[in-house]
């Protein structure tokens, strides 16, 4: 497992406990003691690091290239998948998976931005970076859900739309824009997790929702800490300045009341259980789902509507 | 997202023509063509360049004059002003850009809206200004913008929108991307009551502002040579890493490939709208 | 005024006519009695030739190059219009032009495949073979109108929908199918009328009407006569066979329980007078408009319905 | 139209396997890869190359069998036949035509229909069968998928149409077209019901057909190879004046083109069905 710049202490302690075996075994020594203690020792350190993650930190969590992707998640969270493909206009995008699926009695449409765990996985997935026809792929299948009564669930993880000159010429604001309008209008709930990065439009165009929740390390911005930092700090290598300034941890969002909860992850993230954080996702989902059952489709139209009209800090004093 | 490029170009030369001005206030040279202007000429031409068509950009003042019946135009939420809630700082605090930019523009925000008729015919409105802070979208335009259509959902007017925006405004995070949301989710509900909604598209229009409100008009007008965009052209360059082809972007680019409905001469557009307005609205009376 | 080739005889007496004027000018004599002669006969000619078009005549007369355009014809016929342009998908389509139009107190959407009089327009305009996105913008201009409570107007002249490659690729197929369902659908009136030639689906495509009218010389046909010559004559050269087997003129349209009515035309065919064709196609929309103001759109939409749902001949003994 | 093409072909191979019968009914050679099949392994295997996995046609039968529940399909307007109502004759007459095409079938027209179900999920359908007449779409056609689907639109059963279609039948000249419309007409109240219809389509579904119902399902699932086109590629190849690519119009180009939804081996289908249909159903009886 790729270790991130910021876990070098547990590199050391790691190579170490690595060390130690190879010589019990060589020189058929019982260093068992020494090995748990080192363990123990790197358990330690490890739990420091992730209890005082900074935002910056964070980010790279949320982009580790073992994270969980949608597609996997899909398969670990639900009984039965079908991926659907095509947007019936242009093209299907790999950047984005949907498909229908099944959770005991529940009948959902799920869909998410996908990115693969190497290079070639990448490339075919664009890095999560959807084109037009990908918006468009999911507005129809939530049209679907709409039409035949099944909550939606989507999975943000993209550091945003992608900026081509193909994108801008099929329409790239105007696919993201109508995913707004139209999401707004649907009568079956929407629930959204973001799981890595949730970046700037691209994110929030499947995103929607009448309930966000946030992985513990996710994080969701309305532009890229490097961006930020090369615009506004001139200086794109204060990305952990922008990082901190944005407010775009899980913590944060989830105190602006743009997020409705976390999902705690296992200590080292996500990417090292897959699994677990699946089922925690899968317990959400069933608990949301179950909440929304005894609302009808304008309720929860309206309660939609009501959480993004509140969304927005000004001042407005008498005249 | 775009807005880099305003950033970028913020010291250069813009089609703000305000930039342009000789001393005296007597001359200006056209972006397009160079053309030395007799100011006064230029604006009893609504700043449109006499020789080459260049669309200047204008103020919502001046936007306001062209556009709507003479002291039809009734500001509404005049209040409404940001407030840094997050503590931003970068190279100044968030609260500090504010400050600057109200006392310069003597406006409290990058939107101003309210009602007006265009020939007789009463509108909800709202006129974006790029001259505050690139015309960026936070918590105010937001607002602003989704109040004025909201009014339309109410008492039917047509809603007409003016954009020119760099995007989402950075030092409000997280809350200026929701912006595209709110005031998305509020056409929603005006398409769902028939409301006709006008988008017209002014230079620039580009990131989260084109990415919502301003491409989802029942009709979008573009002004000639806008930059219209999602990404900015120089995000695309350094993705891509090749120079962008002319015109990309621009209005005219857009109608080519089906985004706006047509691209209009500042000088016609109040006709165009009134003829618009008058053959999509619903003969009703409001609720 | 281009003359077709069963107009030949036309042409003897109109060139008889111009060599006595030119004749009368030249010598200074007066043949006016005779040049009279002359053109009384051509117009008794002319009158014996089209009340006996065969089939193919008329496609030939649907055909011609100065036959009255959509684009024309909406402003002879509307007070006010403004045209409409793309899909908000991937382009504008010049092969249909579309937009709004007000006609004494109506306000409707009308819109039509548009050729062009010369090589130039043909080209520019793709000889009136629609694209998807000529398709696609058709159905946002029709999801306007039924919005906005507008009657739709079309105009239907076209060879077909285009077959070309890039067609294919973003979904022709699609692109006419949607629109023949969502048209089902639509609330407000549809009045069509074919102004040249109806062909095929991508005629169909934005002619699911609630009445269907057709010019005296307008052609409408499940595919061209040169096209069923080839496949089921095995010879091209057959067309004006195939065009007679077919049933394709307006009397047999109607006679089929098709079209509703038959607009007349000019004697020598549309292309002799615009004005003409255009004020009558006018009064037929005032008419159909006045008629339909009464129903209510659930009445309008399942008018439509019911008149697609009689069409087909079929044996069905008992059992 | 692409029916053009089926004319062409007619008297050279194509998918369906009869044509490829060495005498005896025991071997067939593959139309993909020239292997020659023992037919029962064939048949055993749904007709599918054990080899390189090519679909051979099959008939309505067929289908039958391998798609439904065993016994369960009710076959539905089992009189319904066309008519010469034109009196058409090209080189024979229409009349003579449908009569052979019935005494080489011993089906009325060029579709099956009736309930079933798959995997006890009850469902009306329809079976295209290419070999009546090019599965051209004729008045009984469209007559018979649209009361399949005017029933569903009752019962709220979901839709499930096989397709295999050359396009319009023009023999019926103008009235094959609105069975596009007629056909279409019926699926917009059925999507109204939210009663799921899914569309498979077959090798080969062109034309009228393919621009009417069978690129309408809420779900399309093509089966491998199909041809599925609006314009023939012959008469794209004489508009064009070129070779077109390979494997174009075929069903791995459309998934690539967002026009279905996957592409399922036969093998697969029953299951992939039953899911599909599982999941889409809303619960509720019928009215
Ligand atoms: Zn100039
Ligand atoms: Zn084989």
């Amino acid at each position: 497992m790729k270790l991130l710049p910021f876990e070098k202490p547990l590199a050391e302690l790691y190579d170490k406990i690595a060390q130690l075996r190879k010589l019990s075994i060589e020189g058929n020594i019982d260093l068992s003691s020494e090995i748990e203690k080192i363990e123990s020792r790197a358990e330690q350190v490890r739990k420091e690091i992730y209890t005082n993650l900074t935002p910056n930190q964070i980010v790279q969590v949320a982009r580790h290239p073992h994270r969980p992707d949608t597609a996997s998640l899909i398969r670990l969270i639900f009984d039965t998948f079908v991926e659907l493909h095509g947007d019936r206009l242009f093209g299907d995008d790999p950047a984005i998976v949907g498909g229908i699926a099944t959770l005991g009695k529940f009948r959902v449409v799920v869909m998410g931005h996908q990115k693969g765990h190497d290079t070639k996985e990448n490339i075919h997935r664009n890095f999560g970076m959807p084109n037009p026809e990908g918006y468009r792929k999911a507005l129809r299948l939530m049209e679907m859900a709409d039409r035949f009564r099944m909550p939606i669930i989507t999975f943000i993880d993209t550091p945003g739309a992608y900026p081509g000159i193909e994108a801008e010429e099929r329409g790239q604001a105007e696919a993201i824009a109508r995913n707004l309008r139209e999401m707004a209008g649907f009568t079956v709930p929407i629930i959204s997790f973001v799981i890595g990065e949730g970046g700037s439009g691209g994110a929030l165009g499947i995103g929607v929702a009448n309930r966000l929740y946030m992985l513990q390390n996710a994080v969701y911005s309305v532009i890229s800490p490097e961006g930020c930092a090369s615009i506004l700090f001139r200086d794109s290598k204060k990305s952990d300045i922008a990082a901190d300034a944005m407010k775009i941890t899980a913590t944060e969002i989830m105190k602006l009341g743009i997020a409705d909860g976390i999902i705690q992850e296992p200590l080292g993230g996500g990417h090292h259980d897959w699994k677990m954080v699946a089922q925690r996702i899968q317990e959400t989902v069933q608990a949301e789902l179950l909440n929304f059952k005894s609302l009808s489709g304008n309720e929860i139209k309206a309660q939609r509507y009501a959480k993004f009209r509140a969304m927005g800090r000004f001042l407005e004093p008498l005249e | 997202m775009s807005i880099i490029d305003w950033f970028a170009k913020k010291e250069k030369s813009t089609g703000s023509s305000e930039r342009l001005n000789i001393p005296g206030d007597v001359w200006v040279k056209c972006t397009s063509c160079s053309e030395i202007l007799f100011q006064k000429d230029l604006e009893s031409n609504q700043k449109v360049c006499p020789k080459c068509g260049f669309h200047f950009r204008i103020s919502p003042e001046e936007r306001i004059r062209y556009t709507f019946d003479t002291n039809t135009f009734i500001e509404k939420d005049t209040t409404l002003g940001p407030t840094d809630f997050l503590r931003f700082f970068d190279t100044e605090s968030y609260a500090d850009r504010i400050r600057k930019a109200q006392s310069k523009s003597g406006k409290n925000d990058a939107v101003v809206s309210g009602t007006a008729s265009i020939n007789g015919l009463p509108v909800n409105t709202a006129i974006m200004n790029f001259a505050f802070m690139g015309g960026s979208m936070g918590s105010v335009v937001g607002e602003k913008i989704t109040r004025i259509i909201e009014r339309s959902v109410e008492d039917f007017k047509p809603v007409v929108v003016f954009t020119s925006s760099g995007g989402a405004r950075m030092q409000e995070g997280i809350m200026s991307l929701m912006q595209m949301a709110k005031t998305s989710a509020a056409l929603e509900r005006l398409t769902e009551q028939r409301v006709p909604y006008i988008s017209v598209l002014c230079d620039p229009t580009t990131g989260g502002t084109s990415a919502s409100f301003a491409i989802l008009g029942d009709i979008n007008i573009a002004e000639p040579g806008a930059l219209i965009s999602f990404a900015g052209p120089r995000v695309i360059e350094q993705t891509i890493r090749q120079k962008l082809p002319k015109g990309f972007q621009r209005s005219e680019f857009l109608l080519a490939h089906g985004m706006v409905d047509m691209v209009t001469d500042r000088r016609e557009l109040k006709t165009t709208l009134s003829t618009i307005l008058t053959t999509l609205s619903i003969p009703r009376e409001p609720i």
